[in-house]
């Protein structure tokens, strides 16, 4: 499934390129993140709890950062394991253009699921990738040190 | 089809429940009629470790009309909606919606309260609370607290209910005079959820002239919500045929309608559409016909 | 008895919940399997860690392959199929299917087997299994398949597994004469079977005996057998399959799957009876497909609707592991012309392995494409003549005059396909005055002014039943009159216990209540096939017609001896043995045979009782053929399509008994109606499967079945002694044929519909972009 | 960690110490051998597995046994009330309205919540009622035949009894 979107964040593109790549700021704005740690470079280990309606499942996995180009984009790749629920893997490549108000930002991902999540969740698949991208990206606005 | 294990709870009181919730909180569960929670710990996509089941709560079920209003309990069922007298007289809409949910032993167990608490996107009621205008009553340990339909629904599977909250009740308010109302569902083929559900409510004047309008959508965005423009362009004009058309063709604006494997985004913007038209040219017939919410 | 709508034998047990499915049975002590399955669809399997699933209160044991070597056993090559003496096939390379493989090739396929003391501690101890998977490229589709970089579904083997060829006169000359060619590809779904009660198995070991007893939802008991005691290396006769209750097959049902074996082992080895039931989520993901399948055509054709010659491209999706080798392309073939002439054909086809469960037959295996493509044919040959649909199959169809008439095809069993005693013309016409054909043109017009989209669509079968090789029967009639009649098949809902009784009772004189039909037990026979094909009626029908025969010429020489008279003085009738004209000097049957135990003149009558066992071997199938026409209106504004008018016309040969044949007819429509407007295996770009449940999985509920209104025409046949010819995969072939067409004349052909299903989304998209 | 519950089956209680992720469908079939209830999907939709409890018709497999405690739970083994058939079961049969019969007790016990709320079912309420119960033998034709018979059925016998 693909999609994608563009949000404004009040902090110029230095500072966004910033958040993006620190591990606190990202266990703070990925929704249900419960651990977030870097293992090396541009790349982290993370636990993220899905509480979204019918699904309650705990993802372990990676994300890395990769084709950065500072400070205007980049791509994050990330995979999932869900244990019973399935898995979930997906990417995006991020672009970053300064603006007046801040920074825009606008991504276009590709996710995709597989296991129980892609079997009984199918109608609900779009509607989840972009709730959590939705929530993802208002964090990151709102967020503050 | 085999649940994991979980510890039951059945209090037999409102304060016993939100006891248990704060005891518990994050690793419980609300069991109302089960029907979306209990095929879901069966696949094991959720696996609570407690589950509090409010099915003991006299309080909390049965239609009753106080007043202009008719207060529903969150834990009545949808049948038990569907066959109740006190909404046949007061807001027939309800027990039109209530008999198109699902199917009867659906209707027999699921509940009002359960329905709208878990705010599922293609889920009838949503629709209707909307266009009805409806009052949310939660407690808590705080207290009581009142949310407005416009208010509940905030995103998929996200309502206003906060942690250690119940939903308790539903409250209908008296609709103006000469309000008619209709529920117009597409059927999904398989899951029998709504793929576009339409529940309106339309005020007109003696002259034919649409004074308020209120159409809650349900399955085309990621939750249920009001076809504000549709419902801004049919104020203040005659409700026909011709204004209908138009006021309909903006129903989809504002909702961000998805695709699944069944319908494309364009598929359910254009079945909106086509649904509100038809949803209002229904209420249209029973203005005509004289056949008003009392 | 016979052709008479009495009501069956089987319901007294299943109306009152006395029925005993798989999942019924419970034993002293018995055991619950959960499979662990993959959710890749391709993947390495690198460990499978059991020691969290051991520790689960209740469970006994993880195994995942290495413990036995029974285990590392690998399932049958072909499933039942006998195809290979088909002169279509050029080539054909299968890898080995392993119960346990090292590799997962679906999503779903069993990487281990947790076995616990209930069914909830089973799925507990299946949660806490940790495999660790290297997750591998997979390919879901076809098309993808058969590009030249694609994954291989398995190492060493193309995904090509097989190709074939045919050809019927001259295609070349017929598209050198063409004055129209036209060309499009048609595609239709992969399906479910969707039985309602999932696969299952139960398995005891009797430590007495040192046998073992299996219950099983198969369509095919005996091929478990023997299947199992080859494995386990016991004589046959030491493995007992039981099949009798079954809750729906329709193909799917009709392979013998790892579980039927992983299951039967472990009982075996654990000395502990056990039960697996398939979940309905494992049916969606694990449980066989019937497979996408795709004709590229090109149809050369006169100005006058002629047609000339055909080309097909057939591509079938076969999944991850191909049990029946080239069977379904072959039926497709097979049944592709339907009532109609088609001098030349020219056809290659190829079956594709992708990372998706085997690909099964499913009711009407591999019919409903045939139809589909034939109809498209003729239909898009109306479409660029401007001449009615109804037209151009008059100007193409085979007639009586054309009988016996031969097709050009080479039937499964070898034997050139040929039609004799089918009035092609007549179905048609009875069709199409009981459609009121002509009226709906006339009222179509009328509507379409008036804004409303009314659409009328044919589509045409023939449905090829009782393939052989043979099936038996052993008919006995025990001391107390009560008659018993063994066959080697079992039912999963087709009535054979009432129907096969009334062909015993109707022979040999007895009372319809005397008989019983004991089938679905491997006890019972030495031999039996299986039920799928449409075979049943006809092979184990006049089996039992031969063997009660057989009984009833003993019963005849015996009672003459025993009555003082003439052996063509004898009379049976309602159970009762007298001579003609004189009734007062009679016998019961149960007395008759009472008295023939210890009468040493049974020594010429083959000893002891009255019993016989016979076999029908048919020289090859019947054809049972029929004409579907639907009225439908189509909503622009939601792609809603309504049912108006649905007509069946059919020919199955003389009913055995009408109530049966109807509730044939009226549930195959159900399931043609599904498979025109919404079943759907749904897989994504990985594999993955969508379609994991019936929220997703359409089966029509019972307000979307429109009313019928059938039309049975018999056409005897002299090809067995019954005259029956085979209803059961008949009535879902057309409905997606005639109800496309239906759709795209209510929208003026604006709209081609090439692909099933033909859902509110096809039809708003279709008409978005016209 | 079991809950005891007690629950009135066929007219006799039963009680058993159970865990509370038992389904009432499996506390039918498994605690109570009462197999004529069957499992046919996991996520509500087939209707195989519906029950009477305290008279209205569920889908037991989305029940779970401590919910039932204190019920009262008719199965496709109770629907007679004693020897015989019901209508219901007498009708089924004469328009051949099963055919594998897997789905059919739940198709039964729907029906007879169905015939007790409409008495003279409409066909439109045959089909609305229906809806929760798949079946996929029948085409359902004649399932509506068997459904419209047994009203009649049941009419006669209660002017018969009315009669005495």
């Amino acid at each position: 499934m693909k999609l994608d979107g563009e949000v404004v964040l009040p902090q110029g593109t230095d500072e966004t390129w910033k958040r993006i790549n620190d591990p606190v700021v990202l266990k703070a704005c990925i929704p249900g993140c419960e651990e977030l740690e870097r293992t090396g470079e541009h790349s982290f280990s993370a636990v993220v709890k899905v509480k979204i309606g019918p699904v309650g499942a705990k993802f372990k996995g990676n994300v890395e950062l990769t084709e950065l180009e500072y400070p205007v984009s980049l791509k994050l790749v990330g995979a999932g394991e869900g244990g019973v629920a399935g898995f979930a893997k997906g990417g995006a490549d991020v672009k970053l253009t300064e603006i007046p108000e801040g920074c825009k930002l606008s991504y276009v991902a590709e996710a995709n699921v597989g296991g129980k999540i892609a079997q009984l969740g199918a109608r609900l698949l779009d509607g989840v990738a972009k709730k959590l991208a939705d929530q993802f990206f208002a964090n990151l606005a709102k967020y503050e040190a | 089809m085999f649940p994991a294990q979980f510890e039951y709870h059945r209090p037999g009181s409102i304060d016993e429940a939100l006891a248990l919730l704060g005891e518990y909180g994050d690793d419980a569960k609300l069991l109302a009629g089960g029907h979306s929670l209990i095929p879901s710990m069966k696949l094991r996509l959720l696996e609570p470790k407690h589950l509090i089941d409010l099915g003991n709560i006299a309080s909390l079920k049965g239609v009753r009309v106080e007043g202009d209003t008719v207060a529903v309990g969150a834990l009545t069922t949808h049948y038990g909606v569907e066959s109740s007298p006190e909404a046949k007289g007061a807001l027939p809409l309800l027990c039109e919606v209530a008999g198109q949910i699902a199917d009867p032993q659906v209707r027999n167990r699921g509940t009002m309260g359960g329905s709208l608490a878990n705010a599922d996107p293609a889920a009838d009621w949503p629709a209707t609370a909307l266009a009805l205008d409806a009052e949310f009553i939660c407690k808590s340990d705080a207290g009581e607290r009142k949310v407005p339909a416009s208010e509940w629904f905030q995103g998929l599977f996200t309502t206003a209910l906060e942690e250690g909250e119940i939903l308790c009740g539903l409250r209908f308010g008296k609709l103006p005079e000469r309000t008619a109302a209709t529920y117009l569902k597409l059927q999904h083929p398989a899951s029998r959820f709504a793929v576009v559900g339409v529940s309106a409510a339309v005020t007109t004047d003696s002259a034919g002239k649409c004074v308020q309008a209120r159409i809650g959508i349900t399955g085309v965005g990621t939750h249920a919500a009001r076809a504000a423009k549709t419902e801004r362009l049919l104020e203040g004009r005659v409700l026909d045929p011709a204004n209908i058309a138009a006021a309909a063709a903006l129903a989809d604006e504002g909702f961000d309608a998805g695709s699944d494997m069944h319908f494309s985004e364009s598929d359910r913007r254009e079945l909106c559409r086509a649904y509100v038209e038809r949803a209002l040219l229904g209420v249209l017939e029973r203005a005509n016909a004289g056949q008003f919410q009392p | 008895m016979l052709g008479k709508a009495v009501p069956r034998k089987e319901d007294e047990r299943l109306i009152t919940g006395r029925g005993l499915y798989v999942e019924d049975v419970q034993l002293p002590g018995m055991l619950y399997a959960s499979f662990v399955r993959s959710p890749y669809a391709r993947a390495e399997i690198l460990r499978v860690k059991k020691e969290a699933a051991l520790a689960v209160p209740g469970v006994v044991g993880v195994y995942d392959g290495s413990e036995w070597p029974e285990l590392k056993a690998r399932l049958p090559e072909l499933n039942g199929s006998v195809t290979l003496t088909s002169p279509y096939i050029d080539h054909i390379k299968l890898p080995d299917h392993l119960l346990f493989p090292k590799r997962a090739s679906y999503v779903g396929e069993q990487v281990a087997v947790v076995i616990a003391e209930t069914p909830y501690a089973a799925a507990d101890g299946a949660a806490a299994v940790e495999v660790e998977y290297e997750p591998l490229p997979a390919v879901a589709r076809w098309e993808e398949a058969m590009k030249p970089g694609s994954p291989r579904v398995h190492e060493g083997f193309d995904n090509v597994v097989a190709h074939l060829k045919h050809k019927v006169g001259d295609a070349d000359a017929a598209f050198a004469q063409a004055e129209i060619v036209l060309d499009f590809r048609l595609e239709t779904q992969s399906l479910k079977s969707m039985a309602i009660e999932c696969r299952a198995v139960a398995a005891q070991f009797d430590a007495a005996t040192h046998s073992l007893n299996i219950w099983s939802t198969g369509q095919f008991p005996f091929m478990m057998r023997n299947t199992i005691a080859g494995v386990l290396g016991l004589p046959n006769d030491q493995v007992r399959v039981i099949a009798r209750d079954v809750g729906g097959g329709f193909g799917l049902k009709g392979v013998l799957y790892a579980e039927d074996v992983i299951i039967p082992v472990l009982a075996y080895h654990l000395r502990c009876p056990i039960r697996w039931a398939e979940t309905r989520n494992e049916h969606m993901i694990s449980a066989n497909h019937s497979g996408n399948q795709a004709h590229d055509v090109r149809i050369a054709a006169k100005r006058d609707g002629t047609l000339l010659g055909l080309e097909l491209k057939l591509y079938k999706e076969v999944g991850a592991y191909d049990h029946f080798d080239m069977m379904l392309q072959i039926n497709t073939i097979n049944h592709l012309t339907t009532h109609y002439k088609v001098p030349a054909l020219r056809i290659e086809g190829w079956a594709v392995s992708t990372n998706t469960p085997p690909g099964s037959p499913y009711r009407g295996a591999g019919r409903v494409e045939a139809v589909f493509t034939m109809d498209r044919v003729l239909d898009a040959i109306a479409r660029e003549t401007s001449l009615d649909p109804l037209e151009v199959r008059k100007r193409n169809i085979v007639t009586p005059a054309d009988m016996p008439y031969r097709n050009g095809q080479i039937y499964r069993d070898g034997v050139p396909v040929e039609f004799d005693g089918i009035d092609f013309p007549l179905l048609l016409k009875k069709a199409v005055e009981r459609a009121d054909y002509d009226g709906w043109r006339k009222r179509q017009k009328e509507l379409r002014a008036q804004g409303r989209a009314i659409g009328i669509g044919i589509g045409s079968y023939i449905e090829a039943g009782g393939l052989g090789p043979c099936e038996g029967s052993r008919v006995k009639i025990d001391e107390q009159g009560r008659i018993s009649v063994f066959v080697g098949v079992n039912s999963q809902g087709q009535s054979h216990e009432t129907t096969l009784a009334q062909v015993a009772a109707h022979t040999l004189g007895a009372k319809f209540e005397d008989v019983s039909v004991f089938g679905g037990d491997t006890r019972l026979m030495d031999f039996g096939f299986g039920t799928g094909a449409s075979r049943v009626a006809v092979n184990a029908g006049n089996a039992v017609m031969k063997a009660a025969g057989e009984v009833r010429n003993k019963v005849v020489r015996y009672a003459a001896q025993v009555l003082n008279c003439a052996e063509n003085e004898i009379v049976i009738n309602d159970s009762v043995v007298s001579v003609a004209g004189a009734t007062q000097n009679f016998i019961k049957l149960g007395d008759l045979a009472a008295r023939s135990i210890r009468d040493r003149r049974m020594i010429e009558l083959g000893g002891p009782g009255f019993h016989a066992t016979e076999f029908f071997y048919p020289r090859t199938v019947v054809w049972g053929s029929g004409v579907n026409i639907a009225v439908v209106e189509v909503d622009r504004r939601t792609g809603a399509v309504e049912i108006l008018k649905y007509v069946i016309v059919h020919d199955c040969g003389l009913p055995l008994n009408p109530l049966v044949v109807d509730g044939q007819i009226s549930g195959g429509f159900a399931q043609g109606l599904g498979i025109a407007l919404g079943e759907h295996a749904v897989f994504d770009e990985d594999a993955q499967v969508l379609s994991g449940s019936l929220m997703d999985y359409y089966v029509p509920r019972i307000g979307d079945v429109p009313e019928i209104d059938v039309e049975h025409v018999v056409f005897p046949t002299k090809d067995n002694p019954l005259g029956i010819k085979s209803v059961g995969e008949s009535a879902p072939n057309a409905p997606g044929a005639a109800l496309s067409a239906a759709i795209e004349d209510a929208l003026e052909r604006k709209i081609r519909i090439t692909r099933l299903p033909v859902t509110r989304s096809t039809i708003l998209s279709a008409l978005r972009a016209a | 960690m079991k809950n005891k519950v007690s629950i009135t089956v066929n007219g006799v209680e039963r009680s058993a110490e159970v865990e509370p992720r038992m389904l009432l469908v499996h506390f039918l079939r498994e605690e109570l051998h009462l197999t004529g209830t069957h499992v046919g999907c996991d996520t509500t939709q087939c209707g195989a597995c519906t029950v009477r409890m305290n008279e209205q018709a569920v889908k037991s497999c989305t029940v779970f046994a401590v919910q039932a405690d204190g019920a009262n739970v008719t199965t496709v083994e109770g629907l007679a009330g004693g020897d015989g058939l019901h209508p219901i079961q007498e009708a089924f049969r004469e328009h051949h309205g099963l055919q594998c019969g897997f789905c059919t007790p739940g198709m039964m016990m729907a029906a007879s919540q169905l015939l007790d709320r409409y008495p003279e079912p409409t066909l439109e309420q045959i089909k609305h009622q229906l809806d929760g119960n798949i079946c996929r033998c029948t085409g359902y034709h004649n399932i509506i035949k068997a459904v419209q018979s047994a009203a009649e059925k049941i009419k006669a016998r209660k002017q018969a009894q009315g009669a005495r």
